[in-house]
């Protein structure tokens, strides 16, 4: 498949009042055509960051590009000039951010502000516009786009603003979606309701999408493949069955074996110790060792590169390191592993090698 | 996505056990809210600079009357309405005693025969204008701490029982802000007027009457806002009174704002003296502040310019700087100015 | 089961009554919470959960109903003395971990204030010493004790939220949503863990407030779901996630994803949609009992269905 | 200053004294020269209504659109005006008999003796509520004293028509200055029929009031800030008067009248102290001698407690001890002159053209030795060696550097004596004045009519001015005598008013004279002709006019 | 809606009631008299003046006239101006108070506005604190200072505009009208800046970025109107006391307003003037608030459809 995106050895800091925060210490990823890639992690792992430092949204003043190269078909976006780089907003690419609540503009209507992209990048007068505008909200569900498309976000509940969010970021048909944690401030039945959404319009409009999340339910919904972030970092990347079924970074283990699963029994849920690193500071060696039951002595001393599991699958932990121990992992991983066929675990008859 | 070249000895692969209480450490030193804002605070250049000014210019209100040579209530009534003059900086054709009369440029000091020095020039009396515009600094900025200082009591205390015990009590609090608005400030003055003798006390009760509003309004808004925080709910269900959810919860928290708007307090304080003095109703002489020497000395702006300037000077100065520190602690004490 | 700890009798809870934008916040719910047991509230935004958790604990005055604790009704006319001891056995964990801590204080004062207000410490030694104590039981240590609260991550606040109500040794817990602000499963999976070795250890019980529905069920012995205002279903946590019988609680269930890509790819969501009771004028819907201890909120001809279906099963 | 320039005006432009000839060549300098003066005042008009005025702007106003029976001529002498030369006056002076000259109302009417009948009874209708027409009748025309204690009908006013022109006034008792109260605004005439018909209208505004002076009032619109004055070619002595118009603006801020006379749009600006400074060298400076005294005024009793100041010697310190040259020259800088007698200078003249304020030479002079003797005597006679007395001032800023100038004098000569200041609005004063509730008064009065008695008669014993306890029997004698027995002896009277002077300035040391105010303004040098009056309107400009522009 | 605003009526009323009542009160406790020459009145001559314009009544007795009076429009006489009805006066003179308040307002919050945004768009640059400077000038010079030197130079130096003075139709308020103005800069821009800077960091402006949007729709078309929103709150207090600060000014440029007026009435005791003007005022300020609050609603529509703020 064709590379949409490519991200290449990003590297980001922040400067504040308390020191230079690195953010983003080297981020190594790239997006096909027409596939959803997840990125998951905790809070302050640096994936709104790096989606920020696609779309250029990034404070000039406080934040500083340091290092990599963003390669959008081929051209690199941390070289284009803010004229260009407006054309390609909105158009191009264009994003879904997590708060349906603060993201639209509450003194506009939402016809207005869905127009707004269309009427920057297509040439086309204002009454066709409306008219797009409201086919789009009829596209992403909205009852009564007629009526409504005069009416302001406070009139909207949280669900339908996301829509119209949606609707927004589809206006101009991108070539890839940035969807910012699109429904973590949404009810469980809505989110699922904006979750198939998404995936309809994905197949109709062929577009390609970055999804951030921190929960892996909704991973395992959308994704095509996951990239798993720590600490300003990839630490994980591969195929959502690999990911699920095969992951090989301890922090992918910790993440996925602390969640109950709803036929689990009672016993104690796997949690990660600990708080992540405070990125003013950066740890030495590899940033998850310090809560890590795996640790190696090597992690606090150098960061770990990237091994590959599989064409599509590699992590940036130690104990794929030729020299490192076998480890077992929890149980509950080992469990998942039993399903994947080329896991050293793999109990099925599909016959996997390693 | 390459491996490694320089292999790594063997022995670096060993398991090592981590402590978990490792992994609950907050790298970041410890770092109190005032710290925190300190630390802010030193990064905004103008509101460090306004420091300074403040800081020197308050120090000076103190110490300019003591080291100037001349007392700043003597009257020597032959020496009045000289121009500036400095030891040293007089070479360089500044400040040295040259000034008009009737239109020419003549040395005043050589003509009334003054051998002595005044770095500011003298009054129409005759007296020392560095000790007078030192001292009116001290009133001036006497009057601004203090106003601002019963403002704050009386417009925090108003505005917190305003918010916080809200419903009835609101209702009829904040009619009463209206009609107060609605009242002349100049009709209360001159009332005020009548049962005390003008001066410092008169003026600093009446911006007390009226300066508390703008503060009244903003504690309220920020009580009704902290009173229903889930920090405080979790007060109140620990069975806290309502006095120690004030004092320990909803006080400290908005601190800050009300430091800030104290700081913007201040200056109209400072404004507000020289209105009064403007319209007549100000300090009782000797007494001067730099309101009532700006007032003074504006209609000679044309011939004897240094009676203006030097208070203006001064003023403008406190004012940039209050107002400019007055920034500088809305963007560090602001939560949502972070970074 | 074990003796009723709570009993909550048609509880009502209008927010500006009369008014024109009145909000039936909580509308006529009963239930019991049973010593010792974690009795988890469920359902979407707004539907009632933190206000009946909120009036429960006296931090609303009821518009009407019974909140009966030890056999007192909450709700009465107390003495300061009565609502003390009140406050020290039922306590509540709030949902958002930046804005239930103080900013201005330190973690010691914060874990500290219920030690102050009932004097149960005698010195600034004792004090100190019970707060490290506290903060060791969450998993937390001596030197955080200094610190403020903006200088911890949302897993640690709310463990420091934790220790601040085991301050007073309640009896009973409200938890409000203390998962849902926590980012992702590892972190949320600490305090689920704390609170449920809390409970083993003091033998504390829960009112667990969440939506989402995996946690609860992990965490809760029974479990409510709530739809505008309303008890809709209650449940053994087991029975409802295995025969859900409201439609609410079988879309709500039907909509978790969950961490399994070939589970996701066949889940299929149901949607509900309240004009499908086809209620008709004067029939009573009320909280019945469908099979024992599953309580679901229908009318008499509804129930016979449901006991039909569900005896057939058995 | 400005008789002297008249005399050579007259002299420029009068060849001969023919009436007719001057019109001519009037006319010519019409022609060339446009007559038109452009003001500025200080204040608003309060009020045309000659009855209910009661201010400066208003009786200067008046004074160059009425007329009265009298009017103060170009050396300040009252000379007959509306009346047609000298009234006859009965033997014992109590009744005049004025015979009124032919002119008209500027609507064309007549100006008749019911004019002034009615005009003044009007100003005694308590319906009126004038405050001058009590206070300048009362003690001068027969029964307004009973009319103004409400004890009589003010129809029973001692004035009657007696046809249309003669008029008849009858006095209380014998007033030596009669005369010249005639020319005073509340004695202006009004017309009754046209004051009837305007009813509630009357004086609103330029359009309700009838003028029967040099000028009319035009564009005035009752309480705005600038109007005209136009020539009123109805006046029977229209051709002495040149100017077509006076353009007038009330301009409060010296800056800004100063910054209009720069840019050459008005021709006469006021200087306060400040600004008469910076402008002593200019050509165009003119200073005027006003006649308003200022004073100390030594309260004897606040709070029903004697003060410090019920001692003598204490008033005599007080008055010598600080020196008024020096004020007067530099703290006040405006013109004023340093006062050392009660009665101002230039005001009142005897027959053969004597000051009357040069009969009792300069009193309470500067003297340190001679205040601090009296002070050390009047400290040991209250049994103190150390004193502090509060000084009421004006809140003006002039005031205010006067009062610290007081402050500075007093403290440095008399030892033991501390000064406080107290500077209120001017109604805050007169409440702490009415009230007696002060130690010393920076006070000022200004003459109603041109005799010192309206100096003298402030300090009778209970009089209504009296706000500072002093009461002296042989000084009350004397002011009895003045208005009484020695009426019509004018060199006794002259006399004894001198020695009334001399008592309360330099024997009883009740008040202590500080300076005569005077005047300093920027006037274009085309301007000529404008009198200044010592009393009533401050100036006339029916002999003013403007000669190369 | 409507019951709102006759309930928001209704209320005005009542303030306007108990202010009047208030400055009654207040008044009638200054000292002096509004007689001018009283202390050249003997006792008696004193009464017979007072009881012609009523001041011989109690107090309460005189209210209860007041308030009758006003309820029928009418404010009564003035004192100094012996012929002038008050409400004519008041008209008269609230004229050019009001163009110069106005235009002062006007050009002072745009001014102000643009300022405050040029200062939040390039913070921390030359520009922001060029702007700065601007406005806290503003509120570093006296007005009286300020309008002195506008006069000296701008009028009698260069002579761009008349030096004072009513005469000039439009010219003479443009001085006047700038020195007025300095305050509502600095306020205005003040406020802008904090807000701005707020609105520029929310979601909304991120997704307005996010859908290509350049600088100027950014500042225009998102955050400008959403920055306006608090300012709104101030307009009220800063259009009153701009009508009220203006005496200075307007003694000055000897403008025939009602500031001036105002002053010089309360210092000799006019009581009909300071009540009419005093009612006045609040009126003006009553109502002024009512329009902000409409205002209010049309910026924001989140009030606008909810029908009232709280
Ligand atoms: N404007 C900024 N200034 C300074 N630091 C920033 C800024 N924006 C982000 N950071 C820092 O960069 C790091 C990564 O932040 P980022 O927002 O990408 O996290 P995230 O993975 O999106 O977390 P979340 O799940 O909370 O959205 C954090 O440490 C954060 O504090
Ligand atoms: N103080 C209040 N005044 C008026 N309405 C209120 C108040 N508190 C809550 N409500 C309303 O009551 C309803 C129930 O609110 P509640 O907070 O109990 O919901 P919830 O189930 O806890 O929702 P969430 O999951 O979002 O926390 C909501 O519609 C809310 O808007
Ligand atoms: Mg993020
Ligand atoms: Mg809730």
């Amino acid at each position: 498949m064709e590379k949409i995106l490519e991200v290449k050895n990003l590297e980001l800091s922040f400067h504040t009042f308390a020191g230079e925060v690195k953010a983003i210490r080297g981020v190594n990823f790239d997006l096909k055509k027409g596939e959803t890639l997840a990125i998951v992690g905790e809070s302050g792992s640096g994936k709104s960051v790096t989606t920020k430092a696609i779309m250029r949204l990034l404070p000039e003043s406080s934040s500083e590009f340091k290092n990599g190269q963003i390669l959008f078909n081929g051209k690199d976006l941390t070289k284009l000039s803010d004229k260009e780089m407006q054309k390609i907003r909105g158009k191009d690419i264009s994003m879904i951010f997590q708060d349906p609540m603060t993201s639209l503009n509450p003194t506009m209507t939402i016809g207005n502000q869905i127009m707004e992209p269309i009427l920057k990048h297509q040439k086309i007068g204002k009454a066709e516009a409306r008219k797009v505008a409201i086919d789009l909200l009829r596209l992403v569900g909205m009852p009564k786009p007629e009526a409504r498309i005069k009416q302001y976000p406070h009139q909207f509940s949280g669900g339908q603003r996301q829509r119209i969010v949606i609707a927004i970021a589809l206006a101009c048909n991108p070539q890839i979606l940035i969807a910012d944690e699109p429904t973590t401030a949404l009810d469980v039945t809505i989110q699922a309701q904006i979750l198939e959404l998404m995936k309809d319009l994905q197949k109709k409009i062929d577009t390609s999408i970055i999804f951030i999340t921190h929960d892996l339910g909704v991973v395992a919904n959308v994704a095509d493949r996951v990239a798993v972030m720590y600490g300003g970092k990839i630490v994980e990347i591969g195929t959502v069955d690999e990911i699920f079924y095969n992951p090989q970074h301890p922090y992918t283990w910790g993440l996925l074996s602390s969640m109950p699963s709803l036929d689990s029994a009672d016993e104690k849920l796997y949690a990660i110790p600990g708080t992540p690193p405070d990125l003013l500071y950066p740890p030495k060696g590899d940033a998850f060792a310090l809560r890590s039951d795996y640790a190696l002595k090597i992690d606090l001393e150098e960061a770990p590169p990237f091994f590959k599991v599989s064409d599509t699958h590699s992590a940036a932990t130690w104990l794929l390191h030729p020299d490192a121990p076998q480890v077992e992992p929890p149980l509950a991983i080992v469990e998942r592993m039993k399903k994947f066929p080329g896991s050293r675990y793999y109990e099925g008859t599909e016959g996997g090698t390693y | 996505m390459k491996h490694d070249l320089q292999k790594p000895p063997a022995s670096s692969f060993e398991r090592i056990e981590i402590d978990s209480s490792h992994a609950e450490r907050i790298s970041k030193p410890s770092l109190s809210f005032w710290q925190d804002a300190w630390l802010r605070i030193r990064k905004n250049k103008a509101a460090i600079v306004s420091m300074f000014i403040l800081a020197f210019i308050i120090i000076m209100a103190f110490v300019g009357p003591m080291i100037s040579p001349h007392d700043s209530e003597t009257q020597t009534i032959t020496h009045a309405n000289l121009p500036p003059k400095v030891p040293g900086i007089e070479k360089l054709g500044i400040m040295n005693g040259v000034g008009t009369l009737a239109g020419k440029e003549v040395d005043l000091y050589e003509m009334k025969k003054v051998d002595t020095y005044y770095w500011f020039g003298t009054d129409g009396l005759g007296r020392d204008m560095f000790s007078r515009v030192w001292e009116g600094t001290q009133i001036s900025l006497f009057i601004a701490f203090v106003a601002a200082l019963i403002d704050m009591v009386i417009g925090v205390a108003y505005g917190g029982i305003s918010g916080y015990y809200g419903g009835r009590v609101d209702d009829i609090m904040q009619r009463i802000v209206e009609i107060l608005y609605g009242i002349p400030t100049l009709v209360i003055v001159i009332l005020m007027l009548s049962f005390m003798d003008p001066g410092i006390t008169a003026i600093i009760i009446a911006i007390t009457i009226t300066g508390w509003i703008g503060m009244s309004r903003i504690v309220r808004g920020q009580v009704l806002k902290f009173k229903n925080q889930e920090f405080v709910l979790a007060s109140r269900t620990l069975g806290a009174t309502d006095s120690r959810i004030i004092t320990k919860h909803i006080l400290p928290n908005i601190l800050g704002i009300i430091i800030i708007n104290t700081m913007f307090t201040i200056p109209t304080a400072i404004f507000f003296e020289a209105f009064l003095s403007f319209i007549g109703l100000g300090l009782q002489p000797p007494d001067a502040s730099l309101g009532t020497l700006i007032n003074d000395g504006y209609k000679l702006i044309k011939f004897q310019p240094h009676i203006l300037l030097y208070p203006s000077i001064i003023i403008s100065l406190l004012m940039i700087a209050f107002n400019l520190l007055g920034d500088g602690l809305r963007d560090a004490l602001d939560p949502k100015m972070k970074d | 089961m074990a003796e009723k700890l709570l009993e909550i009798k048609n509880l009502k809870q209008y927010f500006n009554q009369g008014k024109p934008n009145e909000v039936r916040a909580v509308d006529d719910i009963s239930f019991d919470i049973y010593k010792g047991e974690t009795l988890g509230l469920v359902g979407e935004s707004g539907c009632g959960k933190s206000t009946t958790g909120r009036t429960i604990i006296r931090l609303y005055e009821a518009t009407d109903g019974q909140v009966i604790y030890d056999g007192i009704n909450v709700h009465d006319k107390k003495s300061k003395k009565d609502l003390k001891s009140f406050n020290r056995k039922m306590q509540m964990i709030f949902q958002d971990p930046y804005a239930s801590l103080n900013p201005r204080m330190k973690v010691l004062d914060i874990i500290a204030e219920g030690l102050d207000i009932h004097g149960l410490v005698k010195n600034p030694k004792e004090r100190k010493e019970r707060v490290v104590e506290l903060l060791e039981t969450v998993g937390l240590n001596r030197e955080h004790a200094d610190r403020y609260a903006h200088e911890f991550s949302g897993g640690q606040r709310q463990r420091l939220g934790i220790a601040r109500a085991l301050a007073v040794n309640p009896e009973f817990i409200i938890a409000d949503e203390p998962i849902s602000a926590l980012d992702v499963v590892s972190i949320q999976a600490q305090v689920v863990n704390l609170l449920k070795e809390l409970q083993e250890e003091k033998g504390l019980t829960y009112l667990f407030i969440a939506h989402d529905l995996s946690m609860v069920k992990y965490i809760s012995d029974r479990i409510g779901v709530m739809y505008f205002g309303k008890l809709v279903e209650l449940a053994s946590a087991e029975d409802l996630y295995k025969n859900p019988m409201h439609p609410y609680t079988q879309s709500l269930l039907s909509a978790i994803p969950l961490p399994d890509p070939n589970y996701e790819r066949t889940r299929v969501r149901k949607s509900y949609d309240p004009a499908s009771h086809n209620y008709q004028d004067g029939e009573e819907i009320a909280m019945r009992e469908v099979t024992p201890g599953h309580f679901v909120y229908c009318s008499t001809k509804e129930l016979a269905t449901l006991q039909a279906i569900s005896g057939s099963q058995v | 200053a400005c008789g002297g320039d008249d005399k050579e005006t007259k002299d420029d432009t009068t060849t001969d004294t023919d009436d007719k000839d001057a019109t001519t060549e009037e006319t010519e300098v019409a022609a060339d020269e446009e007559q038109v003066l452009n003001l500025i005042m200080t204040a608003e008009i309060p009020t045309m209504d000659s009855a209910l005025v009661t201010d400066a702007v208003g009786f200067d106003l008046l004074n160059n659109v009425n007329e009265g029976l009298y009017r103060l001529n170009q050396e300040n002498i009252a000379v007959p005006a509306i009346s047609d030369g000298e009234p006859k006056v009965s033997e014992d002076g109590l009744v005049y008999t004025f015979t009124l000259r032919d002119s008209n109302w500027s609507d064309g009417t007549p100006v008749t003796a019911n004019d002034f009948e009615y005009s003044w009874k009007r100003a005694m209708n308590p319906d009126t509520a004038s405050e001058y027409g009590p206070y300048m009748m009362a003690g001068v025309i027969k029964n307004a004293t009973a009319i103004s204690n409400g004890e009589m009908e003010y129809t029973e006013l001692g004035v009657k028509a007696l046809d249309e022109k003669t008029l008849e006034v009858s006095l209380e008792k014998p007033i030596p200055y009669f005369l010249s109260l005639m020319s005073f605004g509340t004695f202006l005439p009004q017309s009754e029929a046209f004051v009837t018909t305007q009813g509630e209208n009357y004086a609103k505004n330029s359009e309700s009031l009838l003028y029967n002076g040099p000028f009319t009032l035009a564009k005035w619109d009752g309480t705005g800030l600038s109007w005209q004055l136009l020539k009123n070619e109805e006046y029977w002595d229209k051709d002495t008067v040149k100017l077509t118009e006076i353009n007038y603006d009330v301009i409060k801020e010296t800056a800004t009248a100063v910054n209009l006379y720069t840019n050459g749009e008005k021709d006469r600006a006021g200087l306060s102290g400040e600004y008469a400074m910076q402008y002593a060298a200019d050509p165009e400076l003119v200073n005027e001698l006003e006649t308003s005294v200022f004073y100390f005024k030594y309260n004897q009793e606040r709070n029903g407690e004697k003060t410090p100041l019920a001692n003598v010697n204490i008033r005599e310190a007080i008055s010598k001890a600080f020196n008024k040259e020096d004020l007067a020259s530099v703290v006040l800088a405006n013109g004023s002159t340093a006062a050392y007698s009660f009665i101002p200078s230039d005001f009142v003249f005897d027959e053969d053209g004597k000051d009357f304020r040069d009969v009792n030479g300069d009193m309470a002079v500067f003297n340190v030795d001679e205040a601090k003797a009296a002070w050390e005597k009047g400290l040991s006679e209250l049994g103190v060696t150390e004193l502090s007395i509060e000084i009421l001032g004006g809140d003006t800023e002039l005031s205010k550097k006067m009062d610290e100038y007081f402050k500075s004098q007093l403290e440095g000569n008399l030892p033991g004596l501390s000064i406080t200041l107290k500077e209120v609005p001017f109604n805050v004063r007169l409440d702490l004045d009415t009230n007696q509730d002060y130690d010393i008064q920076v006070a000022g009065w200004g003459p109603d009519y041109q005799d010192p008695f309206t100096f003298l008669s402030l300090w009778e014993t209970d009089g209504g001015n009296n706000q500072m306890s002093f009461s002296n029997p042989e000084y009350d004698q004397l002011l009895q005598d003045i208005n009484g027995s020695l009426a019509l002896d004018i060199e006794a009277r002259w006399e004894a008013m001198a020695k009334a002077e001399k008592l309360i300035v330099d024997e009883e040391f009740a008040v202590g004279p500080i300076y005569q105010r005077g005047l300093m303004f920027l006037q274009k040098p085309y301007v000529k002709g404008i009198i200044a009056h010592p009393f009533g309107g401050d100036y006339s400009y029916k002999w003013a006019y403007i000669e190369g522009k | 809606m409507t019951k709102y605003i006759t309930r928001r009526i209704f209320y005005m009323f009542i303030t306007f009631f108990l202010i009047a009542t208030a400055t009654f009160f207040l008044m009638k406790a200054l000292p002096g008299s509004p007689i001018s020459s009283a202390s050249k009145l003997s006792p008696t001559q004193l009464a017979v003046v007072e009881a012609k314009y009523g001041l011989d009544q109690p107090i309460p007795v005189q209210y209860a006239k007041y308030m009758l009076n006003l309820a029928q429009g009418d404010l009564g006489n003035s004192f100094q101006f012996k012929n002038a009805s008050v409400t004519d006066l008041i008209i008269d003179r609230l004229g050019p108070s009001l163009i110069l308040g106005t235009q002062g307002l006007v050009l002072g919050v745009t001014l102000g506005i643009l300022l405050g945004m040029i200062a939040a768009l390039r913070q921390n640059t030359i520009w922001d604190y060029g702007s700065t400077f601007v406005a806290i000038i503003g509120i570093s010079i006296p007005s009286f200072v300020f309008a002195t030197f506008l006069q000296y130079w701008l009028a009698v130096q260069w002579e761009l505009f008349p030096v004072a003075l009513w005469k000039d139709g439009w010219m003479s308020s443009v001085l006047p009208s700038i020195a007025l103005a300095m305050g509502p800069l600095a306020t205005a821009s003040r406020f802008i800046r904090t807000e701005m800077i707020e609105v520029l960091s929310s979601d909304y402006i991120t997704l307005a970025k996010s859908k290509g949007a350049n600088g100027f729709e950014i500042a225009f078309k998102h955050a400008f109107r959403n920055a306006l929103i608090p300012l709104v709150t101030v307009l009220g207090p800063l259009a009153a006391g701009l009508l009220t600060g203006s005496l200075v000014i307007e003694q000055i440029f000897a403008i025939p307003g009602i500031g001036e007026q105002f002053v010089k009435s309360i210092m000799s005791n006019d009581f009909s003037i300071i009540m009419g003007t005093t009612l006045f005022f609040s009126a003006f300020l009553i109502v002024v608030i009512f329009l902000v609050d409409v205002l209010y609603g049309i910026i924001d529509p989140r009030i606008r459809l909810s029908g009232g703020k709280d």
